[in-house]
């Protein structure tokens, strides 16, 4: 089964893929594989743990599943302050 | 009530500070993030703030209003510049009013690290040599700068 | 220079933050005592403090001096208000720049402690009830206020 | 041998003295003893323990000989801030 997302990158990530969003189709089960699958086809540097996960602006969980219409996003190491 | 807010210009600390006077108030204590001109030994020479606006701002929101349970205090305001600033530029203000100072101070500091550590804001230098870098600091502790 | 002053008006902070901008502070931390309209369970209507002027701007000065050598900042200033005070006035503010919070909110904290039990200044309360008293703290630790 | 000097009340110790300041030849040995002396007179409520003495606007010692000519205050604990 497959889900529509749109994915949201920043900082560093969205500098490393060169777009800050995208939406496409995915069969990834949960949440880390999606991030997995991404990391291997941009070479993002930051491994998993080093990240959060967010869907529809709240923080989730990496064993969720992508839902069909969300919009999910990577949060890198914040910086603030 | 918003407690926290992001802001892409320069917010004027008085205004802000006078929502938090009240008659209960003995003691305020306020911490401001200002861009220094150097950090991990490198000659900076302005940064950027990115947010992931809509969470930043469920997470600030967050943040305030545990600091207004954990602590025995009035009130508590953050407010966290986005975009380009200079050298000496105001990036962060926090002001915290309490009966009393101890609660102020402990909620101020209490609230400066949690948004540093929490809310989704990313900073990137830019530096003398003509290089520039996101800031993505390890986990809580390893940090050698703020 | 003067760090430290005694205004028997209202005073600017504003003019006193502004003072300690600096392209090397990275932190700002500051403390405000207001007048509150309670103290110890009664209810305060207003305030008076009392210097011993020669002797609190000496004492004051030095109080900053050390600050400035126990604690990695750049610069600190502390103002107290001498005279008639009504509730929700200013009654002390005390600034630190540094470069990093940990040393602004240390610094910070310590000179407020020291300004109020090291400085000759004296506050005379008036209660709702009419009478109106000098506060002679018991020494430090046994303060049920502040 | 005694010496003139200027004592300066402050606070409570004012009220109670009902004067700012007097001027007054004394001959107690020390500090401590001009206090008392003045305590006895006046009835202040604060023993020497609790306060603090100055000398021409610096901190002094209680067994330090009142100096001919100097400016003494006794110090009630402070309450500024």
């Amino acid at each position: 089964m497959s889900a529509r997302v749109t994915v949201l990158y920043f900082a560093s990530l969205r500098d490393v893929a060169e777009i800050d969003h995208e939406t496409f189709e995915t069969s990834a089960p949960d949440l880390r594989v999606l991030y997995l699958e991404l990391r291997a086809r941009y070479g993002f540097p930051l491994s998993v743990d080093r990240l959060r996960v967010a869907v529809d602006g709240e923080f989730a969980r990496w064993e969720d599943a992508p839902r069909d219409g969300s919009e999910i996003a990577f949060i890198p190491p914040v910086s603030g302050g | 009530m918003n407690r926290f807010a992001l802001s892409e210009t320069p917010f004027d600390v008085a205004a802000l500070r006078a929502q938090l006077l009240d008659a209960r108030v003995g003691g305020y204590a306020s911490f401001e993030g200002w861009v220094r001109d150097h950090n991990a030994g490198r000659e900076v020479t302005g940064l950027r703030y990115e947010a992931y606006v809509t969470l930043a701002e469920v997470e600030g929101e967050r943040v305030l209003a545990e600091a207004c349970e954990r602590f025995a205090i009035l009130d508590a305001r953050c407010v966290h510049r986005t975009g380009d600033l200079a050298i000496g530029e105001l990036a962060v203000w926090v002001g915290v009013a309490a009966a009393h100072r101890d609660a102020a101070f402990a909620a101020c500091r209490w609230i400066i690290d949690e948004v540093k550590q929490r809310v989704p804001i990313w900073k990137h230098e830019r530096y003398a040599q003509g290089d520039a870098d996101w800031l993505h600091p390890a986990p809580k502790g390893d940090d050698p700068a703020d």
